[in-house]
């Protein structure tokens, strides 16, 4: 065990930034070239890198003034574009993953549905085989980046006689495709628009679109949420991104609030939890590159971190007073280097909702790890077994 | 003693609940950008005129209703629950600032109009840092012959753009007292702030040699009155709103499928409802504890509205954030009413001071009772 | 609506307390003729007091230094006594009422068993009817008085074939028939013991003893619990008695603990909720006077109370430091007219874990309130239909 | 950089655990009354020190095995987790007084015979009104000559009754210095006290003239350097005892059955117990950083070891509580060690300063960081 950090001087620190000092304004393809846009991936795609290297490029890209990786095309990124490697074929990988890794072609994740957030496993949007085309029929909800992305990434089911999980597939769909349209969703922040709605009408999707076999979509999506719940629960109060508890305490000290002894208890609380989430999340990469899989364990620290940016931003909102319930006026002093609209307070704070409902509710996580980590009995669910075409029920239509 | 409500506040509750039923349609503010203007706005001013809210706290000598604090608190639960888009915080304000620090002459010419609607009526008190409490102030009043002159600014001033005047919070000679002045006259300038909860509208208003008319040349006595009835009208809101909050979150656990079942079946929705219940059934007893102390002057009056305020505060800000949480994504959207309680429970919190300003407040009150 | 409570120079009050001051020290009997003991029953028993009158011979009893009639004989008098205006034979209440509200006549509730708490209708302790005897054979747990009780109010199970519910019904027995064996248990506390073990072996208990009807044990025992809840919902830390937040700001003032920000939040905290708890309560006695019944209304009193005691003596117990885990030295002030085991500030914090266990844990409470009051779906009970016997498996046995 | 756990770290760890497993038998504390001496208090002190514990942080100078703070960590956790009942706290505590504020021939007497055992200390450093910060001090150090004499009191002296040789913080001319006396001298007189964590023995000690070793004179520089691992002690046995509550309660809640199926199927168990598994995974990581920190005299150790004091402490409370709401009132008796997991917690919660003062602290630190 050792939590020493790489050094400002550590030879392979050196390299990296020498690097980006002969490409002050690298392209995307450039990036990717360098193995710096998934460092720890294997060859060719990334650099087989250790922890540490991954920190340090990690760290060389933010001193670069570049956006992080996975903050540019995070779906491919963080999520699914590492099932290629594992369950897409040499065509698929040669197609897809040079693209998507070069930042030319955004992704995003067709996964959620009006009927059921939570209960993925009940979708149903339909893609019915049709000579060597699929046809997809549905709507999909909650889609972030649908508007800007080239590939979507479609869990659809494929056979409505199997069991509810068993009868799905996934898909790498284009986005310009005919049939497919984005409507966009205004959030309760009032900025600009993070979520869409897409819908799926009669899409032609040529078959060799399918990701892995016919009825692996379940597993396949459910290893992908797990990444994204890694990748979600750094210490940056909104999806791991944004202010942590750190700047928070650098601003209350900046602003004078710490002074309250109110406020001095709670911040101190919260910096703990930070600087212990941002301990975990180091311990996950080592994990990673131990290839120890990423399992149950990201659904911990996304039950960790999402409440925790919920309290360390409500705090941040408190201490503002009245003033802080005025739109636009930004008077709690911006973390350093902000590039990002969640590094806004005002913005992050009425967009805080959200962090323990996307990618996982708070109430799934924790079931998630009482029952996976625990061994807890499960939850209750009349759907489960049997054909899903048996559960569909009129009775059973959702309220919104 | 009797800790029931009455018939007759039973009736005056259901015909006010089913009055803003029937006439509150939030529906144009579920669009990003709209404001009170779409939701009829002042129209409602009208309305509720006619109905005689405005004179319900003015005394009978005035033509008023003369009623107490207790059944004003029926049609604030009920104005809070329906959120309520209308200028009559800041009418209830300016009234009471009226009827405490006015003289007589002033009582018997401003209040008539009140009742009828004819004045609208607010209270600029709060600095631009939040504080309310005197004597310090960003605005300073001046005499000028028998006259007054106003300069600098309030901030806050909830319904100061609908009102035909403003009564203003202002220093003179280390001293706060009451000022009066015409929302239109020359030397006032009003500016609509960009308010997070868009039910309802808060101005920043600046003075510049503005004329205005004494009311009391010292408020020290008369604020604190005046705050606790405020602090009773937040309290009552949060509570109305509570209920529907919960109300709807309730409803929609039971309608809501997920796993093949209404996800309220699940207790990590259940348990939650269940303590929000309670909060429900405390925050509608410290309003109703807290109108009547205030209706009955009792000794301990202020530090019942202080109780109240604080915890209705905490409790609607923890079931708003909850009733996001039970319905999901669709929760956290512009188009749902969710938000729009979510807000209005962060701003309410806010006012008037936060809720740990309060609770150390409930201490002094004690331990002032205690020596 | 009216908050007042009856003054000092109220004429019912100055009634009632001349009679104290005849009877400086009242034996149960004179204070059960007099109609103290139960004022809001209807004569003969009480008084069919109304609210204001039931204050006022509680504060009198207080002021004449005499314990209340609920602490003395708490089961009959809170809970199961009143259950035989309702639903018992005149020869029952002849029997059975005047010594119990005389104090003559301890009672204990024979309801728990090791099998289940939480699940009173899944009891297992049976009742076999044997000619003009029921014979009884099982064990109770967490019976309260037991060791100092004349009669115990018992819940056993009469038909094993009915549903687990139907089946049920209730007897008073008395505690010193052959074949009824108290033990005490220890609790964590290490004072006094207030809990027992009582096992029943052959017990005969008279037919007579059966109160209602057969099949009726179920809604008996529920009603006389909910009664119990209200009863130990006042804003005493512990079931009502017991130091309330009041004594705490108190205590806090007179060792200068007050003056320490955090803890001066939290005592506002705790003072609010404890001044609306006994605004409830006042509401509760309201609602008695007017005959409203006892619901799950006091469900909602109990689940605010508990925890509520908890987090006082929680507080009361952090501001002694280190000296506050030192048995026996109470280093913070009693409150006033200390009387009972529960008004002593350790004694309150060791016994306080019970608060969210005992009379309904805070999570059936919960259930209760959610699916009653809010009438949300059910929890899953597959043992709740079909004959009770065949739930009977033996891999349901309990752990302990 | 690895924040994985060595092979080596595990095998210590597994090791230990071992042991305890085997030895440790709390069953005779299940009795009310039964103190640690009925669960072989001392004999334990023998079987550790043949394990070589006590001698784990002396330097191989002094005959020890000279290993870090994170080895012993993987020592302490297991301790806590067992509730281990004996004096290796206290002698901790001594060996870190002398290592730190011992001349060298101090280290060289006094070390070899604590690395066998022979010779068991204590610290005495709290005051009767539990602080631990110097420099005032209940207890006054006097010079005889070459000699030095005690007088007052220390409070809260943990394993003092079983200790040979007892390090005393004691003030002199307004500094507070460590100070060496015979637990068995004339003028020593120790208390045990009644503390409500039975399996730990704390007890007052008085000195009257009682004959003294100056060990250093002015403890402002080590006392710091010694709390730090005294909160990485505390902290270690927090994580340790919070991870077998978990496992206790996970275990309960899988064989109970109540409506027909095992309590853990209920969200109300079940969330509770996730929430426990994320304090459990944030004490460890708390726990291990500290320690490394340590270790590796890093200039944020103490920051690091106060956090982690803080938030365990919080987190073993939380987790012991919630141990006996799963068990129901089978967990609220005597004769389950539910209760002596809740002692502990509330115990060590108040060593060395409560969560709140840490915390505080935490603040002062990251100020004069940013400083």
């Amino acid at each position: 065990m050792d939590f020493d950090l790489p050094k400002d001087d550590d030879p392979r620190r050196l390299d990296v930034r020498a690097w980006f000092e002969r490409h002050p304004n690298p392209t995307g393809r450039e990036l990717f070239a360098a193995g710096y846009v998934v460092p720890h991936w294997p060859r060719p795609w990334g650099l087989d890198a250790d922890t540490e290297l991954q920190l340090i490029i990690d760290d060389e890209i933010k001193r670069a003034g570049l956006p992080a990786p996975s903050s540019v095309n995070p779906v491919a990124i963080n999520n699914c574009a590492q099932s290629l490697l594992t369950h897409g074929t040499p065509e698929q990988q040669a197609r897809f993953l040079p693209p998507a890794l070069s930042y030319e072609e955004g992704w995003c994740m067709l996964f959620s549905e009006p009927s059921g957030g939570s209960d993925l496993g009940g979708l149903r949007t339909s893609a019915q085989r049709e000579g060597d085309h699929y046809v997809v029929r549905g709507q999909k909800i909650w889609t972030s980046n649908a508007h800007t992305s080239k590939i979507g990434v479609l869990v659809a089911r494929t056979d409505p006689t199997a069991s509810k999980h068993a009868g799905l597939s996934q898909f790498l769909i284009d986005m310009d495709a005919p049939g497919v349209t984005v409507r966009p969703i205004q959030d309760m922040t009032g900025a600009a628009h993070e979520y869409n709605e897409v819908f799926l009408d009669d899409v032609r999707v040529p078959a060799d679109r399918l990701l892995g076999k016919e009825g692996e979509g379940w597993r396949l999506s459910n290893l992908q949420l797990q990444t994204e719940r890694a990748a979600l629960s750094k210490p940056g109060a909104v999806w791991g991104q944004g202010p942590s508890a750190r700047d928070l305490v650098k601003a209350l000290i900046q602003t004078g609030h710490i002074d309250d002894p109110g406020v001095r208890d709670e911040a101190a609380q919260l910096y703990i939890e930070g600087e212990l989430l941002r301990l975990l999340a180091y311990r996950a990469l080592t994990d990673r590159m131990n290839a120890t899989p990423s399992g149950p364990e990201a659904a911990v620290r996304k039950m960790l971190a999402a409440p925790h940016g919920q309290r360390l931003l409500d705090l941040a909102k408190r201490v503002q007073g009245q003033g802080g319930l005025v739109e636009g006026e930004e008077i709690f002093p911006l973390p350093n280097e902000s590039r990002h609209l969640f590094d806004n307070w005002d913005y992050a704070f009425w967009f805080s909702p959200a962090v323990t409902l996307g990618v996982g509710t708070q109430e799934i996580l924790k079931n998630v790890l009482g029952e996976r980590l625990l061994g807890l009995p499960r939850d209750v669910d009349p759907t489960a077994k049997g054909p899903w075409i048996d559960t569909q029920r009129p009775e059973l239509k959702p309220a919104n | 003693m009797n800790f029931a409500l009455s018939d007759d506040h039973r009736m005056l509750r259901d015909s006010a609940r089913a009055f803003l039923d029937e006439e509150v349609n939030l529906q144009p503010l579920l669009k990003r950008g709209a404001t009170v203007e779409q939701v009829d706005y002042l129209g409602m001013w009208g309305k509720i005129a006619e109905l005689g809210w405005p004179s319900l706290i003015v005394p009978e000598a005035y033509q008023g209703l003369g009623m107490s604090c207790l059944d004003l608190a029926m049609i604030l639960q009920e104005m809070g629950r329906a959120l309520l888009p209308c200028p009559i915080s800041g009418a209830l304000a300016g009234v009471w600032s009226i009827l405490k620090g006015g003289s007589e002459a002033q009582k018997e010419r401003l209040l008539p109009m009140a009742v009828t609607g004819d004045l609208k009526l607010a209270l600029a008190v709060c600095d631009a840092d939040g504080t309310c409490d005197g004597p310090a102030s960003d605005a300073r009043a001046t005499a000028d012959g028998d006259d007054w002159r106003l300069n600098g600014s309030k901030a806050f001033v909830v319904d100061a753009a609908a009102a035909d005047m403003i009564v203003v919070a202002a220093e003179n000679g280390g001293r706060r007292g009451l000022y009066l002045v015409d929302a239109t006259a020359a030397g006032v300038e009003i500016e609509l702030l960009r308010w997070r909860d868009t039910t309802r509208q808060l101005c920043n208003v600046r003075f510049a040699n503005a004329s205005a008319e004494l009311i009391a040349a010292d408020d020290a006595e008369i604020w604190p009155w005046i705050k606790d009835r405020l602090l009773l009208v937040l309290s009552a809101e949060n509570a109305g709103g509570l209920q529907k909050v919960l109300e709807m979150s309730t409803e929609y656990a039971k309608q809501r499928m997920a796993f093949g079942r209404p996800i309220g079946a699940n207790q990590a929705i259940k348990h939650g409802l269940a303590e929000t219940f309670g909060l429900v059934e405390c925050s509608n007893a410290a309003v109703l504890y807290a109108a009547w102390m205030l209706s009955e002057a009792q000794p301990s009056a202020s530090l019942a509205a202080t109780m109240a305020k604080a915890y209705t505060s905490d409790a609607y800000r923890k079931a708003t954030h909850q009733n996001i949480q039970v319905f999901g994504a669709i929760g956290f959207t512009w188009e749902m009413t969710n938000h729009l309680y979510f807000k209005r429970a962060r701003a309410n919190a806010e006012m008037l001071g936060g809720t740990a300003e309060l609770r150390s407040h409930v201490i002094d009150l004690l331990m002032r009772e205690a020596a």
